[in-house]
């Protein structure tokens, strides 16, 4: 049988995929994706509480599905606005690469 | 009321002239009303009365304990008294002032404001947030109207005691933090009442004494923490030269004499021997760098950090005798010291140079200003006959008795026999001095140069007046501060 | 006459979707008539604030009161968040002229209603998270208060600098939300709840393995490291900072900031009894005062320095936090808020004649006697010179400390005030030593000038009477 | 669910989601994330959550994806010349994020449930949309309606950041 930690591991490993693509990679598209991989492992872990911790009433933990739903939520229109901001780089710089926007220094 | 009077008429002054009130003539009313009024409180104080007279109390924060609490014992009060003379010597010295004259004038005040507000408040949050309200108007005053390499000097001087503060602060809290729960308290008088039951620890009082001690040694040049002072007040307009380092420099003996000894006493036996050694480092070692000096106000500058040395013997001692010539002595160095500062921000004026390689001579053309320097010089060194002397010889009696043993030397002993090769040494580097700027051959193109205007016969006469008059009697001074310091030894169970 | 606590966000809202629709059904007014209707009604609604009924102490089950609580220090910080956004709003007015010419449009105030708009939604937000007590409010309000600053922060586009620190935000932003997120789950995956009150209950158990709890902790941590600028999170600080529109910046450094410490007085209580938790917060103080302050001495632009003044700030509130001393944190707030608000106005209506740079401000005391003074007041608080309300917040805070035997916290904290010192004064410098080649005078709207002297007016005061703030809290 | 089916998932949803951070060419990592996201949305139906598992579809390969190629296509982002790879950095990225993994490990391990197999369900009858759909109507009412503002706010941002500028 699949167990619980198992999924935890699915999950943690797609976490983690999603945090080394925003360190390693430069192109912000990109790292906008492997930002939406780690919401999307927390969404995982998520569901896999509710379904293994059951409520008192024997159902799926419910109120971690209703979270997920604002997380997705959240992150929908948290791409909307995102991209918005990419194309406005876009326009001014002709560019999406995080090493072209450097011209404010230490 | 009348302390608040005090306290707020100069900073109520600075506002009003910033508001855009006419800039000289606002200071120099504001600093005689206060004059005014602290020798009111002075003649009506009862020198035999054991602690504090004109009490006022606001209450500012419950949860704090925390109250605004003016209030005047012997020793704040001759502080105040200080500080009132020599604020009115040093705005009736500062002479026209060619950019921000009103920034100016509203500076000194503020600086006299708050030294005042420190020597008045009974509360410990207050007495060290006083001070410090003085920062930021010295930073102003050395770096825009400052000469020679004011920028450093104004950097080097804020950061300097803004560290020292802010360790004072930590001290000043711990302090509060030691006593128990029930009596914690701000206030001076209850931390005195605490401090007499034993309330405060042992071994807290070491680590808070010390604490203290590095703070309050920062803001007074205590030796190795002193690099900050010459340099400030050789950049320094003179007048701001005069008020602090006649008056705020003191802030910092002030608060060991009111803060760290009565209430630390145990703490402040733990570190004697240190305080010793740094001492004779002022006293020797400043001594000895003050005699190399080539220009008059790095020589000024240094000598004031030297004769700090004598304060602190006197604050060591631990005896009675030595404390009220340590008071006497802040008071007499204020004075003649302002009065230094005074005379050789004139002569910069006139010549345009302090250098003493290129002074000389000028005794001929300035007989007034010579005569000032000359008996200002005289204190200094502590000629008998001088306010300056009788506390050097009480101070220095003081630290010879302590512990004292018939057949062997002690520490103190050996350290009053070093600190009185101090005196040669200041009379060696102002007798220099004097020679090299009022005798001799004059450089021909200073036949121009006039002697000080009439006008200032009236600050230096005020200042001349004091140190003669306590000089010659100087009990009038001992009489009203003793009472404050027996208090401590018999405040010791 | 009294309302429920609840109702304020309802109005807040109200003025907001208020001033959308003027702004976009009526295209011919005066669009800047927007920013004072919406500064009456907030300063309304703050008004209102002082007539709220009392609301349910204990904490419900399920339901509305199980999200959101209207103790003191809710309540508290809703007044904060409706001062900082009116503040922010009058220093947006000044700031029109600016955002004009990066925004063309089709007629000349194109965009700005959306411009006053958006802090009032920000507000909302801004309250509702001081007084979530479960994290999916924690999550939604944050997440609120984050999307709109998305949008304020590259607001004025057509400014490439702009633009770069908007991306900085988002990427971050979202990276912190990830985080925020991850650590949820776990929190919730430990202990089957979401309310911080259940939440505290079920880990008192000892029972529980707390390990995987602390590790969520930690994650939460990190989020709001990145919110409240924490080393070693602040990476994104000084670059938006400097690229953001002025009077977004003094909002996303106090509200942002102060919304942050909130959620972290709250969050942490569950935790607090976990020593390895104190520590790591200590070492995070320690790193925040000495990166923000040792970074900031080199800096040559104000709102550059303003930004690594506001990490180092939040070395000084995270020693208060590591203290366990919520008063002396709210006071600290207050006085943050102050002194960095009133510089921002300042900066605002300086840039707008010259620049931004510390340079810029040469002979800023002959230009304009006025905003030198103001500019002064609120650097010696900022630096903690005694009488300003910056003093009276380190000192509760250093108190606080050494009540705690927080000995090292303390050392630190005391030699980056010196740090401090320097680098305020430059700018002091600048203003009274420096000389200028220009000698027009800055104008200043009368609005401004009313603010600006309030503000100053209100530091000194609370830097001698502090009992106001004290008591709201009691 | 079978475990063979959960490890199918699973590897198709970490394959490609490591494809979107490897691949080179933006086009072809959105088409892995929309792969991705199917497995996961199989996931969650294996965990019993339809609702939230065609959610899930509908909103990520539905809305988001295509919102991800919409904007590729129109910034015509081509494959990106190879950079210089900063190596240092690589490397402490790299280790960073096997950190962190390691921890997520050890945290697993420790967490006592981790070992426990599925729970049978009280009642073999899912009615998942309705639980879900009445806990946001009641019980979290309020976050629903914060959520309804933070959208509004995200569409005036995108209208005014997207707003076409006369030139």
């Amino acid at each position: 049988m699949v167990t619980l930690g198992q999924y935890l591991i699915v999950s943690g490993l797609l976490f983690t995929i999603g945090f080394a693509g925003v360190l390693l990679r430069r192109n912000i598209i990109i790292i906008f994706m492997s930002l939406e991989l780690m919401l999307n492992a927390a969404n995982l872990s998520l569901v896999a509480f509710s379904r293994f911790r059951l409520g008192v009433d024997g159902m799926p933990n419910y109120n971690a599905q209703v979270f997920v739903f604002f997380i997705i939520t959240v992150a929908a229109a948290e791409v909307a606005v995102g991209l918005a901001i990419i194309v406005a780089l876009y326009r001014a710089r002709q560019t999406t690469h995080v090493e072209d926007i450097n011209s404010l220094k230490f | 009321m009348i302390l608040p009077f005090i306290v707020f008429c100069p900073i109520v002054a600075a506002l009003a002239i910033l508001c855009g009130a006419p800039a000289r003539r606002t200071a120099l009313w504001a600093a005689g009303f206060t004059l005014a009024a602290t020798l009111l409180v002075y003649f009506e104080f009862d020198a035999g009365r054991r602690g504090f007279d004109f009490v006022v109390s606001y209450p500012i924060s419950d949860a704090w304990r925390l109250n605004f609490t003016l209030g005047v014992d012997g020793l704040s009060l001759i502080m105040l008294l200080l500080t009132a003379i020599v604020t009115f010597a040093a705005i009736w010295f500062t002479g026209p002032i060619a950019t921000h004259e009103h920034a100016f004038h509203a500076c000194l005040l503020l600086i006299a404001g708050g030294a005042l507000g420190a020597f008045a408040s009974l509360d410990l949050f207050f007495f060290y947030a006083f001070h410090e309200l003085a920062l930021i108007p010295t930073f102003l005053l050395i770096g825009i109207w400052g000469t020679g390499n004011r920028h450093a000097a104004a950097w080097k001087i804020t950061i300097y005691l803004a560290t020292g503060s802010f360790i004072l602060l930590l001290g000043l809290i711990m302090l509060y933090r030691s006593v128990p729960d029930g009596a914690r308290s701000f206030d001076i008088r209850a931390l005195q009442k605490a401090a007499a039951l034993g309330m405060i620890p042992t071994d807290a009082q070491g680590t808070i004494f010390l604490v203290l001690l590095i703070g309050f040694g920062i803001l007074v040049s205590l030796f190795p923490f002193h690099t900050w002072a010459p340099e400030a007040y050789a950049s320094a307009p003179a007048p701001a030269a005069m008020l602090h380092a006649g008056v705020l420099k003191k802030f910092g003996l002030y608060g060991l004499l009111r803060v760290a000894i009565p209430l630390l006493p145990q703490g402040a036996q733990q570190w004697t021997t240190l305080l010793l050694v740094l001492l004779l480092g002022n006293i020797i070692y400043i001594g000895l760098v003050t005699i190399a000096q080539k220009r008059l106000d790095w020589m000024l500058g240094y000598s004031s950090v030297m004769h700090m040395g004598y304060i602190f013997l006197g604050i060591a001692s631990g005896t009675l005798l030595g404390m009220n010539g340590a008071a006497v002595l802040i008071f007499a160095h204020g004075i003649s010291i302002a009065l230094l500062f005074g005379i050789a921000g004139e002569i910069r004026q006139r010549t345009g140079t302090l250098l003493l390689s290129d002074l000389g001579g000028l005794g001929k053309i300035m007989p007034r200003a010579g005569l000032a320097f000359g008996l200002a010089a005289f204190a200094s060194i502590g000629l008998p006959g001088f306010a300056n002397f009788a506390g050097e010889v009480m101070v220095l009696f003081g630290a010879f008795r302590n512990g004292a043993e018939p057949y062997r030397f002690h520490i103190f002993q050996i350290a009053t026999v070093l600190a009185l090769w101090g005196v040669v040494i200041s009379a060696v580097y102002m007798l220099r001095a004097y020679r090299k700027v009022f005798m001799g051959a004059m450089p021909e193109n200073w036949s121009g140069v006039t002697d000080l205007r009439r006008s200032l016969h009236v600050p230096i006469g005020l200042l001349v007046a004091v140190t003669l008059w306590f000089g010659f009697f100087p009990q009038s001074l001992v009489r009203i501060v003793s009472p404050t310091f027996k208090s401590y030894f018999t405040q010791k169970p | 006459m009294t309302i429920g606590a609840p109702i304020l966000e309802v109005e807040v809202l109200v003025i907001g979707l208020f001033v959308l629709m003027v702004e976009a059904f009526f295209e011919r007014i005066d669009k800047r008539t927007l920013a004072f209707a919406a500064i009456f009604g907030l300063a309304a609604v703050l008004a209102a604030s002082f007539f709220l009924a009392p609301a349910p102490t204990d904490v419900a089950t399920t339901g509305f009161w199980s999200f959101y609580t209207a103790d003191l220090l809710a309540i508290f910080f809703k007044r904060f968040a409706l001062v900082t956004t009116i503040l922010v709003l009058v220093m947006m007015v000044d700031y029109a002229p600016v955002v004009r010419q990066s925004v063309h449009g089709t007629t000349h105030q194109s965009g700005l209603g959306e411009f006053f708009a958006l802090p009032i939604f920000t507000c909302v937000g801004l309250m509702w998270m001081a007084s979530a007590i479960d994290f999916v409010m924690i999550f939604v309000s944050l997440e609120l208060v984050t999307m709109s600053f998305y949008v304020l922060v590259s607001f004025t586009r057509r400014n490439p600098a702009t633009l770069e620190a908007g991306v900085k935000y988002l990427i971050l932003s979202a990276l912190s939300t990830g985080f925020l997120v991850y650590g949820i789950t776990w929190i919730f995956g430990v202990t089957g709840e979401t309310n911080l009150a259940r939440v505290t209950a079920v880990l008192a158990d000892p029972a529980l393995e707390s390990g995987p709890a602390l590790f969520g902790m930690v994650l939460v941590l990190v989020a709001l490291g990145f919110k409240i600028a924490a080393v070693p999170f602040q990476m994104w600080v000084p670059d938006v900072y400097q690229g953001a529109p002025t009077p977004v910046t003094a909002f996303l450094s106090v509200g942002s900031k102060a919304a942050g410490f909130v959620v972290l007085l709250r969050v942490l209580q569950p935790f607090f009894m976990m020593p390895q938790m104190v520590k790591a917060l200590t070492i995070i103080a320690l790193l925040t005062l000495l990166y923000g302050n040792l970074a900031a001495l080199p800096q040559t632009n104000l709102k550059r320095l303003l930004a690594y003044s506001s990490i180092a700030h939040a070395g000084y509130l995270l020693i208060g936090v590591v203290s366990f001393a919520g008063e002396a944190v709210a006071y600290y707030l207050v006085a943050y808020l102050l002194m960095t608000l009133l510089s921002f106005a300042v900066l605002v209506v300086v840039a707008n004649q010259t620049g931004d740079n510390i340079e810029d401000f040469s002979g800023l005391a002959k230009r304009s006697p006025f905003l030198a003074f103001a500019m002064l007041v609120a650097m010696a608080s900022l630096a903690g010179v005694p009488f300003t309300a910056g003093f009276l917040g380190k000192f509760y805070i250093f108190d606080a400390a050494l009540r705690q035997h927080q000995t090292t916290l303390v050392v630190v904290g005391v030699i980056t005030v010196a740090c401090g010192f320097y680098y305020y004064l430059k700018v002091v410098r600048a203003m009274y030593w420096d000389g200028s080649s220009i000698d027009a005078p800055v104008p200043v709207s009368r609005l401004s000038r009313v603010t600006m002297t309030a503000m100053m007016v209100a530091i000194v005061v609370l830097g001698v009477y502090p009992q106001p703030i004290l008591n709201a809290l009691k | 669910m079978s475990p063979i089916l959960f490890w199918l998932f699973a590897f198709v949803m970490l394959v490609f989601g490591a494809a979107v951070v490897i691949n080179r060419n933006p086009i072809a990592s959105a088409l892995s994330l929309v792969v991705c996201f199917m497995g996961l949305s199989a996931l969650f139906i294996s965990l019993d959550a339809f609702f939230i598992g065609i959610i899930q579809v509908l909103v990520y390969a539905g809305a988001v994806m295509v919102l991800f190629l919409f904007i590729i296509m129109l910034l015509d982002l081509r494959v990106e010349e190879r950079r210089k790879i900063n190596l240092v950095a690589f490397v402490g990225g790299l280790a960073v994020a096997f950190a962190l993994f390691v921890q997520i490990c050890f945290v697993v391990d420790q967490l006592g449930a981790a070992k426990q197999a599925f729970p049978s369900l009280r009642a073999a009858k899912m009615d998942d949309v309705h639980n879900v759909g009445l806990l946001l109507f009641t019980n979290y009412n309020l976050p629903f309606q914060i959520i309804g503002v933070l959208v509004l706010v995200a569409t005036i941002g995108v209208v005014v950041l997207s707003k076409r500028e006369l030139r």
